[in-house]
């Protein structure tokens, strides 16, 4: 995807095979670092009340947006939760809008109106950014009905967390997509938590995927800290809806290393615990294996860094720069066309 | 009928429902249909029993023969999800037309419509139009008792991002819908269960109406009657009462429940002075409220007298006949409102509220 | 159950165990008969316009409340659907104040506010006759979970229907139910069609109980037109959830001989199939079984079909005697005490 | 602030938000949550998040410590099956106290809150009470976005069958609970998101609140300013600005959104004659909209100028910190919107809306 298209323009030689997956390699760590650094960037932009609102974090999750990534083109969707800065960077969506959107900025990828919980980039398939849980799910199945129904061959892919596997929306859509055969992959980012309450304290059958295979899909779980696991898991789950095998669901098993949001003190779980997950710390995970292989040379590493940095430092610069989206343009796109100049539209003063 | 257009202040001479029998409500709206099935390949209907059972209330009966099952397409019980789904296909290029069997299980897909539908074009700073069409049967009057008639439009009247219309007459059932499909923005036709069977001419060379514009179904000096939907007839009825007893009313349909024309309503209030708005829904938060608080705030000192509301009893509509119809606005509770409004014993002394004026308030 | 009473102090000798188990077979088939006649008479009763609004018939479908029923007492509670005058009959409700109800009456179970639909009687823990599809499914969570709280032993059971089984309110209860062991007996109606909808047609996973077992609780399916296998079914469930161990699913297998509501002309299914089904008619199924066993004679079985007769018309001549709830009571029962004197809750004309 | 509890139209002298740090409005909250759990067995506190992290807004914080799992009930995201748990639980016996999060999600439990808690009683004959008590987070005001940031509690106060309350005051967020749970039937509390940290003095002696009534928090002569909840704040702060300008503005604060207290409105408004009803709904459908038909039906002959109604934009509440700003209603607004109404300048010719009035209207 285009997203690692500009790391593709270097390192390893990728005509042979373990030059190739080398090459590949690097591509996964890249993306993956370039979600690390920008949300870390993040926090401290969020200290300094650059970034408001609610800002849900994806570090040690990672390997998930990336890995799934691998398996889409260009002519697949997207549709995500509120933790969604990895799915966004991943797809492809330019640091440069995603950074200006958390600073609520005219150039944002949502024109400032969505702040972090709502990026959309409609010529990229992504369709944001729901923040309401299980929100994103019935509207994916009606992204892969239209495809179905047109005889396109394209896939929706729908992250969602292991808590919205509780709410209704999952359970009606899970059936209606494996029932119509529907072009969907249902990715559920099972990170052991939904705010602070605990997996097994919010389901009865905590083996998400085989609740997911009882609609009639084809539904396994996988390491979602190794970011080769998941893609390949994504690539089989994807060639399956392809080849018209319909609806699958992957459950993945991910952990957040940090709260659940800016304001939660993550006094729910066990530091012990959390210790153990960041011993399988998807970036680190990858770097060891690429060391282990001689893949990867620290000056390769430190280039990579430098690249993302840049990036980033890029964003954060441009996004301060850049023009409020102006106060005149309230009303704008409440309906397509220009703004109703109705009485009942007027706008409060503040 | 007569056709009603572009013409804003043009008037219905007669509504004739249960009279003619040219065509009926009901098969205005499957016209529609199948006119919009036939028009555009990008068009579907789905939802409920739409196909093989033609629609809880026959309204898409046929269509399945014709349009095959992909495009009539029947659902699961799961409001919330097939309602995503429409959303979802809509942004991704198609044109679909979502049938909610009634308004009381639309409460099941509520988040969908106001969370996503209504909001994505805004949220995502413009680049996602929802060009999606959501019908529903709304209302009471069939015995059908509290959790099968409810009145919610207005609920979804208060929401930014859609445009809300109740069809009244055949006419409107016939030609709103293609104007709803021509909107690039997700919009909610609100059919009143009341008024399937209603049958009467239809005009040929009737055209699509203007969605921005209220119409008034009957014109008057004295009152301006306000109302849309499965209040119309009564209202219009009502009218016709008051005409003997020498008080000209004016009826002004509605028509789209967002965006309110307020220009149609104004003009008629600043000629008659007086208004009474009628509306099926409780009395309390009722889209009447708003209508009444428009009217104060634009066209106050054109007022001879308070706007009254005439709306349902506060109370989940029961069963028995006749604790039914105490319950919603009739056409004697509607006559009763516009002669304490209009009537000449009107007086600021006793707030037009004398006790003997007969409103069939019960306490 | 009281339902049964007044067939006990008749019929066979209660003291060997042919003999009860020829009484037991009595008492069953009495039961279902009432509601069968009763049903008829409501479509008699319908045409006549005495009865209106939506009404939702049983016929077919006896078995399952009259077995289900047999395993509960009178401190364990009920909810029930739209098509509810089985289970409100089954339960004890008198006939009278079912039909009163029916005709919009005061002495009607509900005072002529509920009609078909909305049956209640809280004297008998029977909790209502709700009409929105799957509805009445967490209130039941609600009430079993009260008993799980105060350390009561009661059962609640809940009947819905296989359409049920899509709604997100099926998943949401089950899986809370599950999570927190409810004391819930959840029994699917399984008449393989909601309104025109055949199952297949709604459900990726026709197996309903497999569905449900993947909740983590016992689920079975079950013969609903052998009241007898319904009845063991249920008093085994009832047994488990009473010993503790959970929520239990039983999918009853039945069919409606009848269409959905009095408004549907029934173009979706097949002639022959409702053939095949009447073939296995509850009522003739347990007539013939008795006979087989010699447990029952030709003027037993009409003596059982006099008292029952007798019932229902008193219940109609009672109903149509009865006093119409007063258009000044409108307002009763909006709030708890009196109603409130305000303005906003006035009144419409008719 | 001081006690108000029977007396009619008490008057708040001072608010103090944020100056005095006695105690809070979350901890106000938590106290009456205490309190009622100890004082009852049958009360218990369900919903999402509120144990073991103590509330998403951290207002059960410590509670799951001194009750336990049992009575402190943490639930799976399923708001209409736990809100469904609720109300079954209340007909069983117990007095449950169901959080949802916030009012963005309760629309997921809404046809339970409709269809089931405020109509159990009525369609049952009486059968049936519902004592359950439903907490939730209501309004915008800190970036959250569109979907975050819903102020519905007017959808809520359209529903026969139920309370709905606003605690805009920590003495309110402080007793408001204990007059909620003695109710037999329903209750839902909307806590506004921006009044968790609000901090202030709680009077020793303050009584539990007559729920049946509005209470004036400043008293004025010029004008009467009605809102209720997170808009309160503001409202007061607009009262002393107007007050530096020589107008004297009265406050109503609603409390009771459902049902309204007409008698402490009417009675402002008869010794005012002007009014501005402020709430932070979107304008159409709003309950300013029900405030202000009720104004022109009860006191129309009161009324020197037509009643305002300073409400959000109609849009989606949008991220970006000067465009929420811009949509939200803000002191500015009212006092803008309260000398149209009040200030000598105000004309019948021009309806108050002079291009030059500054109310900050863009197009
Ligand atoms: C319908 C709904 N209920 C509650 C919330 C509040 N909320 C936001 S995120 C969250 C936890 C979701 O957990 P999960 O699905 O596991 O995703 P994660 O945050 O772990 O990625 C909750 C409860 C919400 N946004 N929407
Ligand atoms: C939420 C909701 N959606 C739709 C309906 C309309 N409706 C009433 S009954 C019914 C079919 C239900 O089928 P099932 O659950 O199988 O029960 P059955 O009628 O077969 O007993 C439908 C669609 C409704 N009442 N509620
Ligand atoms: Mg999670
Ligand atoms: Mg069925």
């Amino acid at each position: 995807m285009s997203s690692t298209r500009t790391a593709r323009q270097h390192g390893p030689d990728r005509r042979t095979k373990a030059g190739r997956q080398a090459a590949h390699r690097q591509d996964l760590l890249h993306a993956m670092l370039r979600i690390r650094r920008f949300e870390e960037r993040c926090v401290e932009l969020y200290s300094a009340a650059r970034i408001r609102g609610f800002v849900h974090l994806y570090i040690g999750e990672e390997a998930v947006a990336v890995g799934v990534n691998e398996a889409l083109t260009d002519e697949d969707a997207v549709v995500s939760t509120y933790r969604e800065h990895g799915h966004a960077l991943a797809r492809g969506i330019p640091a440069d809008a995603v950074m200006a959107e958390m600073f609520g900025k005219a150039t944002g990828c949502s024109h400032g109106r969505g702040g972090s919980m709502h990026l959309f980039d409609a010529e990229r398939r992504f369709y944001g950014g729901n923040a309401i849980v299980g929100g994103g799910l019935p509207l994916a199945a009606g992204l892969a009905l239209a495809d179905r129904m047109t005889g396109r061959s394209r896939v929706t892919c729908c992250f969602f967390g292991d808590g919205a596997v509780a709410e209704g929306e999952f359970h009606e859509t899970a059936n209606l997509a494996a029932l119509w055969g529907l072009p969907l992959l249902l990715v559920c980012e099972n990170n052991l938590y939904a705010m602070g309450t605990a997996l097994e304290r919010a389901q009865a059958q905590t083996d998400l995927a085989m609740r997911a295979s009882s609609y009639g899909m084809v539904a396994w779980a996988v390491d979602g800290m190794d970011v080769e696991a998941v893609e390949s898991a994504a690539r089989r789950a994807v060639e399956g809806i392809r080849a018209g095998t319909g609806p699958h669901f992957l459950e993945i098993r991910t952990y957040r290393f940090r709260a659940h949001s800016m304001y939660d003190p993550d006094r729910y779980r066990d530091k012990a615990e959390i210790e153990r997950w960041r011993e399988r710390d998807p970036v680190a995970l990858l770097t060891d294996r690429m060391r282990a292989a001689a893949e990867l040379s620290g000056a390769r590493l430190e280039e990579l860094e430098g690249r993302v940095t840049e990036e980033i430092e890029h964003a954060v610069e441009a996004a301060d720069r850049a023009p409020a989206e102006p106060v005149e343009h309230l009303l704008h796109h409440v309906t397509s066309g220009p703004p109703r100049q109705e009485r009942d539209e007027g706008v409060g003063t503040p | 009928m007569t056709a009603e257009g572009s013409a804003k202040h043009e008037t219905e001479h007669s509504t004739e429902y249960g009279t003619e029998h040219k065509t009926t409500y009901r098969e205005a709206l499957r016209e529609a249909l199948r006119d919009a099935l036939r028009a555009d390949d990008r068009v579907f209907l789905m939802g409920e029993d739409v196909g093989r059972y033609g629609g809880c209330f026959g309204v898409s009966l046929g269509l399945l023969e014709e349009f095959g099952p992909e495009r009539i397409r029947d659902t699961p019980l799961s409001e919330s999800a097939f309602v995503g789904a429409g959303i979802g296909a809509a942004l991704a290029g198609m044109r679909p037309i979502v049938e909610i069997m009634t308004v009381n299980f639309s409460l099941l897909a509520l988040d969908q419509i106001l969370n996503n539908a209504a909001t994505l074009l805004h949220m995502s700073g413009g680049q996602l139009p929802v060009p999606l069409v959501i019908r529903m049967t709304t209302g009471a009057g069939r015995q059908l008792a509290a959790q099968h008639s409810h009145s919610l439009e207005g609920w979804y009247a208060h929401i930014p991002g859609i445009r809300v219309l109740a069809p009244a007459t055949i006419e409107d059932a016939r030609h709103m819908l293609a104007a709803a499909l021509a909107d690039p923005d997700p919009v909610l036709i609100f059919e009143h269960g009341a008024l399937y069977n209603a049958s009467g001419e239809l005009h040929p060379d009737a055209r699509i109406p203007d969605l921005d514009r209220a119409v008034v179904r009957r014109a008057g000096t004295d009152i301006t009657l306000i109302t849309y939907g499965g209040s119309l007839p009564k209202t219009l009825a009502a009218a016709e009462e008051l005409a003997v007893a020498g008080v000209s009313a004016e009826v002004v349909d509605l028509r789209t429940l967002r965006p309110l024309d307020d220009t149609t309503v104004m003009e008629s209030v600043a000629r008659t002075h007086r208004a009474v708005v009628v509306d099926e829904a409780w009395r309390s938060g009722s889209l009447a409220a708003e209508v009444s608080a428009r009217i104060t705030e634009q066209a106050f000192y054109d007022l001879d007298a308070p706007v009254e509301r005439v709306c349902s009893a506060e109370v989940p509509i029961p069963y028995a006949r006749q604790l039914e119809e105490a319950a919603l606005p009739g056409t004697a509770g509607i006559v009763a409102a516009a002669r304490r409004v209009a009537g000449p014993t009107w007086s600021a002394a006793d707030g037009g509220r004398s006790p003997s004026d007969g409103d069939g308030r019960v306490s």
